[in-house]
């Protein structure tokens, strides 16, 4: 082979592959990282602006996961799957997107979810189990947070793809597990978006767990985001409790998207720091000193690190960010504690658009029953 | 008998239109096939979000050359080859469909649509019920399925028991040209996800059809959609036979046989399998009193034994004789050269009507 | 009624005679989940063969701890986790199986298992067929089914009609502590693949049953395995209740509220779906003359609806009314606040008995 | 990072991906490539009786092709997908593998289950359509033909993992194409093979076509092989038509599968001269200035070039390999004008161990409907 087309193969290959170790624009200290030109020319540290509005999002994203945790304690929510120690991730995944953008959260993405704006007991619907799901998708172009994993980054793969058609600006987030990258669905999702070259970014939530499941048995892979390059897609690494990278990486790759330039595959190393739900046991698959040592790499400490020393945030804005956190608390405490009453008869009514003989046969005889027990 | 008689699909009332127009119809034969092709021609002229994807559907025209010219009218966006996934083209398929477009997906033969079968268990069939409606998914699935043209393994799977036991789906079986036709676009039409599932032995089968016709009939607000609705395509006294899809001419063909030999069968054609017409099939039933299912797929927790129960629930004091089966047996397809043992045969029909104890 | 009473199961042989040995059922209570534990632990000792994979499965004991303790005992190569994919999981247990071993899959809840589909239905259920029985996948594969439980969405759905309509899987779904020992027994020991619905809500159930004794009682070789047996759960006169798995419990519950109400009602646990035990069934059904199918899932052709139509096949003329089905609706499992209007509940069962033309 | 895990990273990362162009060893011309001496180590070429043994089943790979063509258009089988041009890699699958090593071929790869020594008439028993399948498995350790694509990779990946539990010196080659790459089960089987770390090749022949479908409509990725580094294991690609090259990159990747050092991936660069199947109509989707353009890449053309030049073909040699071929030929010949009969009873006997009181009822019916006509 000549010469030039092997570095034109290699140029191709380093630029599919991800950074040799994750991307981080504030350290653990709370300190700026002094990246090389390359690495901070792609990956530029947000305006203090955009980190204290993240900031604000990030606490309250921690008030939210601590609130539904509590209201699952007291038995107002099913369950919870936490985002503890994940909410750099969570807020975001959200506020890399405009208007016109859509984001596919899963289960554990409720703060994501909520960062876009949608009604905090709208989105406790799903978990409190009144329906399946409580917000308007298409109102806020947030998809339903999807249980069955890797199933909706086919969703958003179509979603951008009828956006790139209709010839919308649009970009699309989709995020996912560690665990769910292990699916067919992610691999058909990855190469569906790169064949038909869409607006969408992939973003996976490595926290080292698939309920008791660590990485190491999900994938020997140097980094999920190698797998990119089996697409033909730039793959990206970044510290997932570094808001500052997180907010960086996830605005590079949508940026990149909107701009025509196709999908990208984004790995936060990030942590989840609780079980894998309430009603999960961690202790019975991981040590008290695994978990302890990612304690001090919390996206909040090194945030609120950053953002004081920068004199950025002022103990008045802190009250206040902490204020609005509490406003929302409250929302969801008062929306969970009201009783919500459910109708038997949305069992049979959203069944298709308009209900079959059938399903009406048999409202009909559920409704005769109810009377006659006289509900 | 006329309430059965009465539910006239828009094909016929379209073909019947024809007849009456010049005294004679004058369509010339068209196949199951080519009916297919035009309704999905006409419905992307009719809806810019009609959208028409899968594996080798486009300059190929798809295996069985149901899309065939449909990447040179209306291009590569609307009618496309996607990467070689099932799953990945029912997921994409929904998510195309959030986001206002109307996807007909083919699958590409029956058993290869089951890498698909979690998006359309988990996510077709319940995304609506799952919003409140707030989400709509009009996606329309296409599938070759049923044996009778001597296909290898996996290529001949009477699939549509698993999708009619998905609440959410509907799942039409048409069987003759006009319905081809017809009920592709009242498929492509529903804001709900469709199973459509396309007997491939007849793909190549005529009938004389004037599908402009059909067309013109389908925008009369007074022709209702054919989703929901059986037909009586044979009149008869004696006993009723139930079939869909490609079972249907071969209980036409029975009921023919049977008229040689003096007894009179009637042939109820399901056409939608979901939603299912109880009305027409247990007042048919009535009329007779004696009923026989035919259907191709195993018999085992099938389409066939849902219109059984059915029919013994609905007709039960009308009935002088059990509802008897014809079905598949309860066996993996067989290979080409066996075939002819497993699919329901005029013979097995006839059996399974002598046996509706007529002493009795 | 004797050929009835016969089809004892090993579970009831094996209890039988622990009672007899010392007069009185000594047993301590076990759960349904540690009778399978136990089972599972058990068959790994008989067999090297055996191994055990899935989600979680290793030393987190699974989400509902059905392998709590194997990875321990048997070490990581009898019983590990594997990524996350169904597809995978049930691939890999097909090829494990083809080179000798005997694998346990665990599916973590019936709505996760559809990923796994086209391995299901296109390799474990055809290869014996495909090979002539050159290949044998003694594959069994445990999935924890159907609702109570207040589980959200893809938790709870009751997905045994997909599998039973596939021919060449075995399918059992035990309702009582015992049979969830000695049927998973039965499905490790079996040569063939067996579906095996463990009804999530009974998990935690409990019942006086000495597992050594069952242990003990099946190597007995006049102790024939379940495979293909009912068993007659309840004796009674007026009409049959048909059930399995969950529903069997609320079967016998309903016998019991009829009985003081002076109506005695005969309870039929099917346990095997797959082969159907159509002489145990129909010779119940005949002695009452009355039945009511009961099952969880969308009855739209379910098994419920398979078991309506054997039954009014073979016993049409002891029947002295329709057989009504006691089913779950044509809607996708609904939310954990509404899942007590969609379950079979006594006064639903009750409600379909009086239905049964007593007047007639 | 520190720059010794930069370079370690890169180092693991070289050994993952493919060489920058497919590896060939004799090139098209039919003389032996110079290759650098790392590739060279790495690839060997194989010996003179090596390369001899394998021409003698590429002629008869060709012929039976050709045969099998031949039956179809008289009728004699239903359909054949014919390997025509892609017999190398056909060759090679088989001839790479030692007898207790085991082979899952798809429904393309008649040749290389052939050159396994199964028996042809057996192999033929799915295409002529007396039933699903016609050799035994076990015995010849080759998988059935399989249909449903990329299904097979998993059973290959559990085959290999039952040999490593069982302490089997067993080796395992998985093939498929380049559309089935895009499938769920081939990024779960390679998942798989790399976590487990079993013994499995797997061969993806690129042939350029998934039916109508150009692989550019199947992946953007640089290459096939490329997918292996996300996968953790390593990737190769081979120039398919070149008999040498495949034999030694499959036997380098198996060797190194024996030795315990995990799956591989290799990806074969090749053409599919012919229609999909006879069912087909190839001109409907490529030009044949394309397929001009592969036939002087022909596998045998310069295998006999180059053997012939290096003195080891003779004519004499080269007629008792045409008489191999023809007596191969001669066997499929008379197998399929041997007409068959089929027992309507083994319709039900092979559902189950047993069957069924349901299938012995049914079998019952059939019987007495079949008496009744007098079959
Ligand atoms: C298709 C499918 N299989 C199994 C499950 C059960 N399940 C729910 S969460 C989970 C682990 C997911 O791990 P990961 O993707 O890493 O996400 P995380 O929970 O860590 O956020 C499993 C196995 C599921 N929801 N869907
Ligand atoms: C799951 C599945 N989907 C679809 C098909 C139908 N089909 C048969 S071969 C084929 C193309 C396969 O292309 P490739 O993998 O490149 O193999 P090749 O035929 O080129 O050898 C398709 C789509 C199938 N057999 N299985
Ligand atoms: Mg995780
Ligand atoms: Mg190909």
């Amino acid at each position: 082979m000549s010469s030039s087309t092997a570095e034109e193969s290699a140029r191709s290959e380093a630029a599919m592959l991800p950074s040799p170790t994750p991307v981080q624009l504030i350290n653990e200290r709370g300190v700026a990282v002094d990246n090389d030109t390359e690495t901070a020319a792609k990956y530029p540290m947000p305006s203090p602006e955009a980190l204290m509005r993240a900031y604000d999002k990030l606490v309250t994203g921690r008030r939210v996961n601590d609130q539904a945790g509590a209201l699952v304690r007291q038995g107002k929510m099913a369950v919870y799957p936490s985002s503890h120690g994940q909410e750099a991730c969570q807020v975001a995944a959200a506020l890399c997107l405009d208007a016109q953008d859509w984001l596919f959260p899963t289960y554990r993405d409720t703060v994501a979810v909520m960062t876009r704006d949608v009604d905090p007991v709208e989105v406790m619907v799903l978990l409190r189990g009144d329906w399946h799901s409580g917000y308007d998708p298409i109102e806020h172009k947030v998809a339903t947070q999807s249980t069955p994993l890797a199933t909706q980054l086919l969703h958003a793969v179509g979603v951008a793809h009828a956006a790139k058609l209709k010839g919308e600006d649009s970009v699309v987030v989709a995020m996912c597990g560690d665990g769910a990258s292990s699916e067919g669905d992610f691999h058909e999702a990855l190469n569906f978006a790169a064949v038909f070259h869409v607006p969408v970014v992939f973003f996976v939530q490595n926290n080292q767990y698939a309920i008791s499941v660590p990485l190491s048995h999900q994938s020997v892979a140097p980094s999920l985001a190698h797998k990119a390059i089996g697409y033909g897609m730039p793959g990206e690494r970044v510290d997932g409790n570094d808001l500052a990278g997180v907010l960086s990486v996830l605005g590079t790759a949508v940026q990149r998207a909107r701009d025509g330039g196709g999908p990208t595959l984004v790995e936060a190393h990030t942590y989840r720091m609780q079980s894998h739900t309430n009603a999960d046991d961690a202790t019975r698959y991981r040590t008290d000193a695994e978990v302890a040592e990612w304690a001090p790499k919390d996206p909040l400490v090194r945030m609120k690190k950053y953002l004081t020393d920068a004199a950025v945030l002022t103990d008045e804005a802190e009250a206040a960010i902490g204020d609005d956190a509490e406003r929302v608390a409250a929302t969801l405490r008062d929306g969970l504690n009201s009783e919500v009453s459910v109708d038997p008869d949305d069992l049979f009514k959203y069944v298709y658009s308009e209900p079959t003989p059938q399903l009406n046969e048999q409202a009909a005889m559920l409704r005769d029953e109810l009377s006659r027990e006289g509900e | 008998m006329t309430s059965v008689a009465d539910q006239q699909t828009p094909a016929q009332a379209a073909a019947g239109r024809v007849a009456d127009d010049d005294g004679t119809t004058t369509a010339a034969p068209v196949t199951f096939g080519k009916a297919l092709t035009a309704a999905l021609s006409d419905a992307m002229d009719s809806d810019e979000g009609v959208v028409v994807f899968g594996e080798d559907v486009g300059p190929l025209g798809g295996v069985f050359r149901i899309t065939d010219g449909l990447t040179d009218r209306f291009g590569e966006q609307r009618c496309f080859d996607t990467p070689l996934a099932e799953a990945g083209i029912m997921g994409m398929a929904v998510g195309m469909a959030m986001n206002g477009m109307r996807p007909v997906v083919e699958m590409q033969f029956d058993a290869f649509a089951y890498p698909a079968f979690e998006q359309v268990v988990s996510h077709v069939a319940k995304m609506h019920n799952r919003t409140k409606g707030k989400v709509k998914l009009p996606i329309v699935i296409r599938i070759p399925y049923a044996g009778g043209i001597g296909g290898v393994e996996h290529h001949c799977d009477s699939s549509e028991s698993y999708y009619v036991h998905t609440p959410g789906l509907t799942v039409l079986a048409p069987a003759t040209v006009a319905d081809a036709y017809t009920m592709l676009r009242d498929a492509i039409d529903s804001d709900d996800p469709v199973v459509f599932l396309e007997p491939k032995k007849m793909y190549w089968s005529k009938d004389a059809v004037d599908l402009k016709a059909l067309e013109t009939a389908r925008r009369d607000p007074e022709v209702a959609s054919g989703i929901g609705k059986a037909v009586v395509a044979r009149e008869g006294t004696d006993a009723t036979l139930i079939a869909y899809g490609p079972s249907v001419p071969t209980a036409l063909a029975a009921a023919d046989v049977a008229a040689s030999e003096g007894r009179s069968l009637q042939v109820v054609d399901v056409r939608s399998l979901v939603p299912f017409d109880d009305e027409t099939v247990a007042a048919a039933v009535r009329t007779t009193g004696r009923a026989v299912v035919i259907a191709e797929a195993p018999g085992f927790a099938s389409v066939a034994s849902e219109i059984v129960a059915r029919v013994q629930e609905r007709c039960f004091h009308s009935l002088a004789a059990p509802v008897r089966r014809v079905v598949g047996f309860d066996t993996p397809f067989p290979a080409p050269k066996l075939e002819h043992y497993y699919l329901p045969s005029v013979d097995r029909i006839l059996d399974a009507v002598d046996d509706l104890q007529w002493e009795d």
